[in-house]
């Protein structure tokens, strides 16, 4: 039970085109996870798999059956709302017991169940409270608690996670994890958070702009981005690419930028086009040397455990991500390597072409 | 045209018909019978002859018995469908009556004179508009100035009380302060006693403030009605306290946060008030009665009522006019509801 | 209104937040209290006087004496035992009216206003024909209803071929009443239609969603989340239609002048006529009972703000 | 200067009216007359406290002309001729004047007298035939019986709903309100005889009991509308309705105006009518006593009667005769009979409208007669409840 | 412009205690995040600075002057509010226009800033939506525009970025810290992202259930931390925590377990104290040969640049993160050492006693 199967759907408001075309076979007891820039239709589509949007075009089954005309109250599915939509005249508890009771399930069995979505979500102290006094992060606990009582088909989650702490954060995914683990229900996820997509999800659907860019596993996404965009979109901070064309002499293989920069690259790579190079700020390293190739310092964020440099290097910002705090201060120049580095080759409409991974600071090989 | 179908079988959900569709068209087709036939009946009535308007069993459509002119006659004969003799039914004339006898000659043949009972005679109707029920009170009355003063007094009337209630609606519902709930149940307190009771200290207090016979006269006293008051300040509450919260954030003064937030927020509840207050002050009657004694200050309601006399109320004419004043209403009303669902598509909160 | 802004910012600087509160409802208060509360608190001191002379500085003061005479009864049971059996006549028949009359009006205008609020073909068509009554003065209302009800008029001209013989359903004294009932709520449902669909549109629509969601039966999304959100707008029209009904007069009088018999008497006529009709005009006596009947307003509107503020907390988000 | 007249019409009066005060304009174009035309109810209601309060217009067409005498203007001082006013109008003068005085207050423009009227055509078809001028009460209802019996009509006899209409058939049952104090007395046989016999006739189907039942208290309602119908065979109203009549009946059925049927002690019916009168806080007296002496003119006043089909109130055009512009036959036969009528008016009725308890009879006897009618009281406890509510009142009035 | 001192500031509705005691005080032109766990009070301390909420106790000065009974439209601040609360009924232009148009500015200038602020946060082409018919994200993009234009003498700013993708976040984040380095005013900003406190503030002030905790700046709490609450908040992952009892043997120091596992620590410690020693996840690293401590892997989360392992040993659940995409599975024992690595140590009531550096895994140094 939980399938769900999306073919050819699209939606407009009006002139607005939000979605175009979307497919997307969910498998039953898959944990997906949809990102994607602000905007681009995530919530939309959500709300067209829960009932609550007509679509405009496509067809929209669950467990092989066409519900575009079931009503969303018909097709047994929870959702938590971005805006989280709780009921404002109802206390926690009176929330939390609403869809249950609607179900007929005796008195007994909601308050157990309750208890423990509220015990999970520690929200314990609150349950006699209204919405209206509740802080953000409890509004939230609250919304996801009345999702999860249900034990639907399927659950719909809309970034359900966004105003929890650090800590809550990763408990509560956890918490999530684990119920995924448990009850095996189809779960659809909205986030923002890399961490979440890559930890929660057993595939990630990226989308822009109405449209589904890539679906993959976290880490085929996160190694083999199929374009320019999905390597842009998964990992964090950014990918850094660096364009240029492609030069071959002497049997060594390199790209030239506009600035007449030069980063070596294995053999293979067919010469002569103007391509993009992504390469991962975590896979750059400091040279205690002067080997590598040097940048300027434009910035230094310590996060603690970690220290981000922006500098500028082949004409371009680039990003580093160097583990422990540095003595490093801006306008410092810096000697940086991409040894054992994977870089990603885009061609020039975005999409990948190759994937090859360097061995020392100068002389990539394939992988 | 399929569209128009889909669009007139729209139901709930889309799958079959869902109770509450049944009911839905049920309710609507029983309230346009209930709720609108009389109305439609009434339109009709206002056509019909004082006669008509007495005659049992009524129509729904205004009849007159039909006339001829027949040669030899010089005032037209009413037509008949009489009953001969032989059982056959003929259409006649009636010359005159003598008695339970009928006199009639064939509208054709005029020559030769029939008699008949008159049990055996029923006259030949014909749908006619006595538009004289409209036409009449024209010329008699200066209906334009009457209108003028009409739509003086509901204009006024109406945007003093949206203003004004709207202004003390806001500060009950959005301002803590001591005497809140003193205030609004004073408000409330003095609904309880109807205007035709205090028709006297309240006559005093104007002809006091020298506005008797004044439209003012007419306006003030309506316009601070408590039921406005209280319809805005409940509705107010629904408004979530952290948009003023926002917009006294944005440095807006008091009289912004009410006249740039509250105000548009609040429009379906002012379409509510405003269409009420249009058709109160509209069809105003007592009150204005008894500051208006002047015919040029008359507004229609009191125009009109010069048909309702102390032995014969002449309701053709009511009628009629009750039709004509009560096209603005319709239209205004027809404009106004549709703020009532400009509702604003989710409170702007997360 | 924007040039309103600059004085009324410098106002504020001078009376703060709370002083704003007063400006608001200065205006309303201001008309409020010279041409609605004078007037009332005239008609308390009406009602200590006696004699017929109309103007308050020509009557004698007389104390509590028009109340006593309101309650001077041999067995309050009874109406025809008391002094002004007309008046105990009137309260009965107003109290059985407000049950009825307000219990279904509600729930018509409920019904209406929940439908209205749908999607539907041609609404505002619709919303015009539930609202029209209200455009009707009462006394065309009276007349049309009766001119449908009386013996000669269009329900019986409609039964007769169906074998009924013509009845006079305005002498029938439960028919009467329950024609009372009737119109009046046929003319007035559309008032309260309005302020119910104003309220349905305030409810925001995510929290629909949010129900659907949770797989709630429409009736149980009625009673458990339109019906406490609309609360607030709900607790106008229970207020103002329980206060209409108990000052009811106009469309019934019309209708069946109180009749047939006294079965129809209702409070306001009966101070109506005590006040204006009769001759010599007792304005003390129907002043006192003006206030009388106001009281009971107050209180049954006291009691409602009691309830309806519990729930007004809750409708707070 | 202007002159503001408070003007209330049942027909087509106003418009008489108007053009009549437009050609006094002509005449004399120093003065403006405005007529305010009004509903009744503003006469009835709203003008007494206006007067009361010192305002008002300067002449006013009212009818409780007797209770606001206080407030008329007495024009004997400024009229031309008064002479001419006590002999033509003196006959009821003292109706709208202070109990004592000479005062000239205005005239009346209208004179009404209750009176029956019959369905000529049920008589006929029914062969019954009309009783004759001087048949009774009882006579009249017999006969009403038949025609409703044979015609198959719902009532045989209806008379509106009102203490006016009921107090002429009880005076002629030798019913006496007055007291020799000059307040209302208990219900004497007279009375009590005429008013149970109503209530009986109600009770057994004599009477139509709708329109009584059809209201409470001291509302006025009319049985019109079933006499024009043809439901009723002989209706008790005045002589008001015959404009209404001719207009409503048209030649649906014949209907002829009956005079009062007769009781043991007289065949009266009940006078009343409007008044034309100056009030009292007018600021252009002379002006005022210039329109009123034109309107009381005997042609106008003539020509006014002929066209609105009114009874005239001035000896001096009732003796000349009055030529009622209609055309029908019916019409004017009945118009004849009304101003005959007048002749046997009892004294008694003569004396009622500028009586100032006769409203607060009315009121008591319609109230409780109606409510007897719908069977919520006996006769008995109806009679005793009029005695008590007029006596309240009169106690109230004096406080 | 733009200091703001809160004295022994407390709030409480009706019975429940939100605030209790707060002393604070911001120095002009400063940038403070506040963060805390959900439900800390963490708004309502900055609706009491808007003055939007009615302090209970205490006193609030901005620029030194006591501004308890100014109102809020008074105090010349911006705010972006958790919620939004957009003006429903206004389209996104008129949104950032109104606050303009009270302060009567020009509207050549209203028009000039709105237009900055919306390129500033991609929200062009919505500027003629109403809030209803935007995303989560561009609504709170809105939100944060109404605070940017008005250019007030402080910003409060409520969770502002919880609904933006990483990308967007990462971009409107280094918007805000330029707006702060141009304007020059004090901001006051509430997150529950450990990159955004870290990067953006001067200082942090860390919150729990009404309290004040901590105030400092990002690698001060980082490095010491006052108490073991700060030291689990700050840092994500949380820091792993191990409890047990000092002892001192042949000049070598260590901790003892409940489960008698034994971690080295060096001398200077008083022995005899039952103490909590805190680990950052990101100073554990795997050793490749079997030297360092054995644990058993419970979870392992693949970041993609990282990876995060579950492991338990020391009788504990303990975090670490390692660099890269590591072949290991749940069930696998693998030896962590933590050399190199700060130790937090902790005193019995959660206060902080020292930070000492391990030299090798071994053998701890002082730092
Ligand atoms: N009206 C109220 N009545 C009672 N308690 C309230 C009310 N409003 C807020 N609270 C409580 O006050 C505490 C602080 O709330 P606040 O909104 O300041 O938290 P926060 O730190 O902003 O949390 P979050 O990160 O979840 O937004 C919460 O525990 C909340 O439940
Ligand atoms: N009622 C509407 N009318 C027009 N456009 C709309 C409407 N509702 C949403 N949109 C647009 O549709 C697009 C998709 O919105 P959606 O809420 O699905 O985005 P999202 O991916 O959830 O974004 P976020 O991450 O910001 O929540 C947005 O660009 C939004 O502006
Ligand atoms: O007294 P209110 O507020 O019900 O006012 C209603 C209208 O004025 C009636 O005409
Ligand atoms: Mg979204
Ligand atoms: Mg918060």
């Amino acid at each position: 039970m939980g399938s769900i199967t999306l073919t050819n759907i699209q939606k407009s408001y009006g002139a607005v085109h939000v979605l175009h075309d979307i497919n997307l076979a969910i498998n039953e007891g898959e944990f997906i996870v949809f990102v994607g820039p602000s905007g681009c239709g995530k919530s939309t589509l959500l709300r067209v798999i829960a009932g609550l949007e007509k679509v405009t075009g496509g067809e929209l089954s669950i467990n092989g059956e066409r519900v575009n005309d079931v009503s969303a109250a018909d097709r047994g599915l929870a959702m938590v709302f971005q805006s989280y939509a709780l009921y404002p005249h109802m206390t926690v508890r009176q929330n939390l017991a609403f869809g249950l009771e609607n179900a007929g399930m005796p008195k007994a069995e909601i308050t157990q169940r309750i208890g423990e979505a509220a015990r999970m979500l520690e929200i314990e102290q609150y349950m006699d409270r209204r919405p209206g006094q509740l802080s953000g992060g409890q509004r939230q606990r609250v919304a996801i608690g009345r999702a999860i009582v249900r034990r639907p088909t399927a659950f719909l989650l809309d970034e359900p996670l966004s105003n929890l702490d650090a800590e809550l954060r990763v408990s509560t995914r956890a918490e999530i994890a684990a119920l995924h683990a448990r009850l095996r229900s189809t779960m659809i996820y909205v986030t923002h958070d890399q961490v979440e997509a890559m930890t929660l999800a057993n595939r990630i659907v990226v989308m822009r702009a109405g449209r589904i860019e890539q679906v993959g596993t976290p880490l085929d996404l996160y190694n083999q981005p199929a374009n320019r965009f999905v390597a842009g979109f998964i990992g964090a901070p950014h990918m850094n690419f660096i364009e240029g064309a492609l030069e071959s002499s002497n049997g060594t293989h390199m790209l030239r930028t506009a600035q007449g920069d030069v980063l070596h690259l294995p053999q293979s790579v067919a010469p002569g086009a103007p391509i993009t190079v992504g390469l991962r700020p975590q896979h750059i390293s400091l040279s205690n040397d002067q080997s590598g190739f040097a940048a300027q310092v434009q910035l230094v964020e310590a996060l603690g455990s970690e220290t981000v440099i922006h500098a500028s290097a082949f004409g371009t910002k680039l990003l580093a991500i160097v583990p422990g705090q540095r003595r490093i201060s801006t306008g410092d120049t810096i000697y940086l390597s991409y040894a054992n580095a994977p870089l990603h080759l885009f061609d020039q409409s975005g999409l990948r072409i190759a994937t090859v991974q360097t061995e020392d600071g100068h002389s990539p090989t394939f992988v | 045209m399929s569209a128009a179908i889909r669009f007139l079988t729209r139901r709930k959900g889309g799958k079959g018909w869902h109770w509450t569709d049944i009911v839905t068209w049920v309710w609507l087709i029983g309230g346009l019978f209930i709720m609108f036939g009389p109305a439609v009946w009434l339109a009709f009535s206002s056509f019909k002859t004082p006669q008509g308007l007495a005659e049992f069993p009524p129509s729904i459509l205004p009849y007159v018995t039909q006339q001829v002119k027949v040669e030899g006659y010089e005032k037209p004969l009413m037509l008949y469908n009489a009953k001969m003799p032989d059982g056959s039914t003929r259409v006649l004339a009636e010359v005159r009556r003598i008695g339970i006898v009928s006199q009639m000659v064939d509208p054709k043949a005029p020559g030769e004179v029939i008699k008949v009972n008159i049990g055996d005679r029923q006259p030949v109707r014909e749908v006619f508009f006595a538009t004289e029920n409209y036409t009449q009170p024209f010329m008699q009355f200066d209906f334009f100035r009457y209108l003028w003063n009409s739509v003086f007094v509901t204009v006024t009337a109406t945007l003093i009380t949206l203003i004004v209630n709207s202004m003390a609606a806001f500060a009950l519902s959005k301002y803590e302060f001591k005497g809140r709930n003193l205030a609004m149940l004073t408000i409330l307190a003095t609904l309880m006693v109807p205007l035709s009771v205090i028709l006297v200290p309240l006559y005093s207090i104007i002809s006091t403030v020298g506005l008797f016979n004044s439209l003012w006269g007419v306006i003030l006293p309506t316009v601070a009605t408590p039921t406005g008051v209280f319809i805005l300040r409940q509705y107010m509450l629904t408004i979530p306290d952290e948009l003023i919260d926002a917009a006294r954030m944005d440095k807006a003064s008091e009289w912004q946060i009410y006249w740039r937030i509250i105000v548009p927020l609040t429009a379906p509840a002012l379409a509510v008030l405003a269409i009420f207050s249009v058709v109160w002050r509209w069809n105003d009657f007592l009150w204005p009665l008894i500051v208006l004694s002047r015919r040029e200050l008359y507004t229609l309601q009191v125009g009109l009522s010069i048909y309702a006399g102390e032995l014969n109320v002449q309701w053709h004419y009511i009628l009629a006019m009750t039709v004509v004043t009560m096209i603005p209403v319709v239209v205004v009303f027809i404009f106004l509801q549709r703020f009532i669902t400009t509702g604003i598509a989710g409170s702007g909160l997360k | 209104m924007g040039l309103a802004d600059r004085p009324l910012r410098l106002l504020q600087k001078r009376a703060g937040i709370g002083g704003m509160a007063a400006f608001f409802l200065a205006p309303n208060m201001l008309i409020f209290g010279v041409f609605v509360l004078l007037p009332i608190i005239i008609n308390l001191i009406y009602s200590m006087t006696g004699g017929s002379a109309l103007f308050l500085s020509e009557r004698s003061f007389v104390g509590t004496d028009q109340y006593a005479k309101l309650f001077d009864c041999k067995s309050y049971l009874d109406p025809m035992s008391c002094q002004e059996d007309a008046f105990w006549t009137a309260v009965g028949n107003t109290f059985w009216f407000v049950v009825l009359q307000v219990t279904l009006l509600i729930l018509f205008s409920l019904i209406t206003a929940l439908i209205l609020n749908r999607e539907l073909m041609a609404r505002s068509f619709w919303r015009a024909v539930f609202f029209f009554p209200v455009l009707l003065s009462p006394v065309v209302v009276g007349l049309i209803w009766k001119w449908i009800l009386q013996r000669q008029g269009l329900l019986n001209f409609a039964l007769y071929p169906m074998g009924f013989e013509p009845y006079t359903w305005l002498s029938d004294r439960t028919f009467a009443f329950a024609a009372a009932v009737g119109v009046s709520i046929w003319a007035h449902m559309g008032f309260y239609t309005l302020i119910l669909l104003a309220g349905l549109q305030a409810i925001p629509k995510d929290l629909y969603e949010a129900a659907e969601m949770d797989g709630t039966k429409p009736a149980r999304i009625f009673w458990r989340i339109t019906l406490p959100l609309l609360m607030p707008n709900l607790l106008v029209v229970v207020v103002l239609a329980l206060i209409r009904a108990v000052q009811v007069f106009d469309e019934v009088f019309v209708l069946t002048g109180g009749g047939p018999g006294t079965s129809t008497l209702f409070l306001t006529q009966y101070i109506y006529e005590t006040g204006f009709v009769s001759q010599p005009r007792n304005a003390g006596l129907a002043a006192a009972a003006s206030i009388l009947m106001g009281l009971v307003l107050v209180v049954l509107t006291l009691v409602q703000l009691g309830i309806g503020r519990k729930n007004e907390n809750k409708g707070k988000r | 200067g202007d002159v503001r007249i408070m003007w209330y019409s049942d027909g087509i009066e106003g418009e008489v009216f108007q053009d009549l005060v437009n050609r006094f304009m002509k005449e004399n174009p120093g003065i403006n007359v405005i007529v305010d035309n009004v509903a009744y109810s503003v006469i009835k209601e709203q003008l007494p406290v206006q007067l009361e309060a010192g305002n008002g217009p300067d002449i006013a067409r009212v009818t409780a002309i007797k209770d606001l005498a206080k407030h008329w203007l007495d024009l004997r001082p400024l009229v031309a001729d008064a002479k001419y006013w006590d002999e033509n109008f003196g006959a009821n003068a003292d109706w709208m004047r202070p109990d004592g005085s000479n005062q000239i207050s205005g005239f009346m423009t209208q004179l009404t007298l209750t009176g029956g009227f019959a369905n000529k055509t049920l008589f006929e078809q029914a062969n019954v035939p009309l009783p004759g001028p001087k048949a009774t009460w009882d006579e009249w209802a017999a006969a009403a019986k038949k025609v409703a019996q044979s015609q198959q009509i719902p009532y045989p006899m209806a008379m509106d709903r009102s203490g006016h209409r009921i107090t002429g058939p009880a005076i002629s049952n030798g019913a006496n309100y007055i007291g020799k104090d000059g307040k209302p007395a208990p219900l004497d046989a007279g009375a009590k005889g005429f008013l149970g016999k109503f209530v009986d006739w109600s009770k057994d189907g004599t009477m139509s009991k709708d329109v009584w039942v059809s209201a409470a208290g001291q509302s006025y309602r009319a049985a019109a509308d079933d006499f024009i119908n043809g439901q009723v065979a002989f209706y008790y109203a005045g002589s008001w309705q015959v404009p209404n009549f001719a207009k409503k009946i048209g030649t649906n059925f014949d209907w002829v105006a009956t005079g009062s049927p007769c009781g043991p002690a007289a065949c009266t019916g009940l006078p009343g009518g409007a008044a034309l009168v100056a009030v009292k806080y007018t600021k252009n007296a002379k002006e005022v006593a210039k329109v009123m002496d034109y309107l009381a003119r005997k042609d106008i006043v003539k020509e006014f009667s002929e066209r609105t089909l009114f009874l005239p109130a001035h000896k001096g055009v009732i003796a000349e005769g009055v030529n009622f512009k209609t055309d029908s036959a019916l019409v004017k036969e009945a118009l004849n009979t009304f101003v005959n009528a007048t002749k046997t008016t009892s004294d008694l009725a003569n004396k009622m409208p500028g009586w100032r308890w006769s409203d607060t009879m009315y009121g008591a006897v319609v109230t409780r007669t109606a409510q007897a009618v719908a069977g919520e009281m006996s006769k008995e406890d109806a009679f005793t409840r009029i005695d008590s509510d007029v006596a309240e009142k009169v106690k109230a009035s004096s406080l």
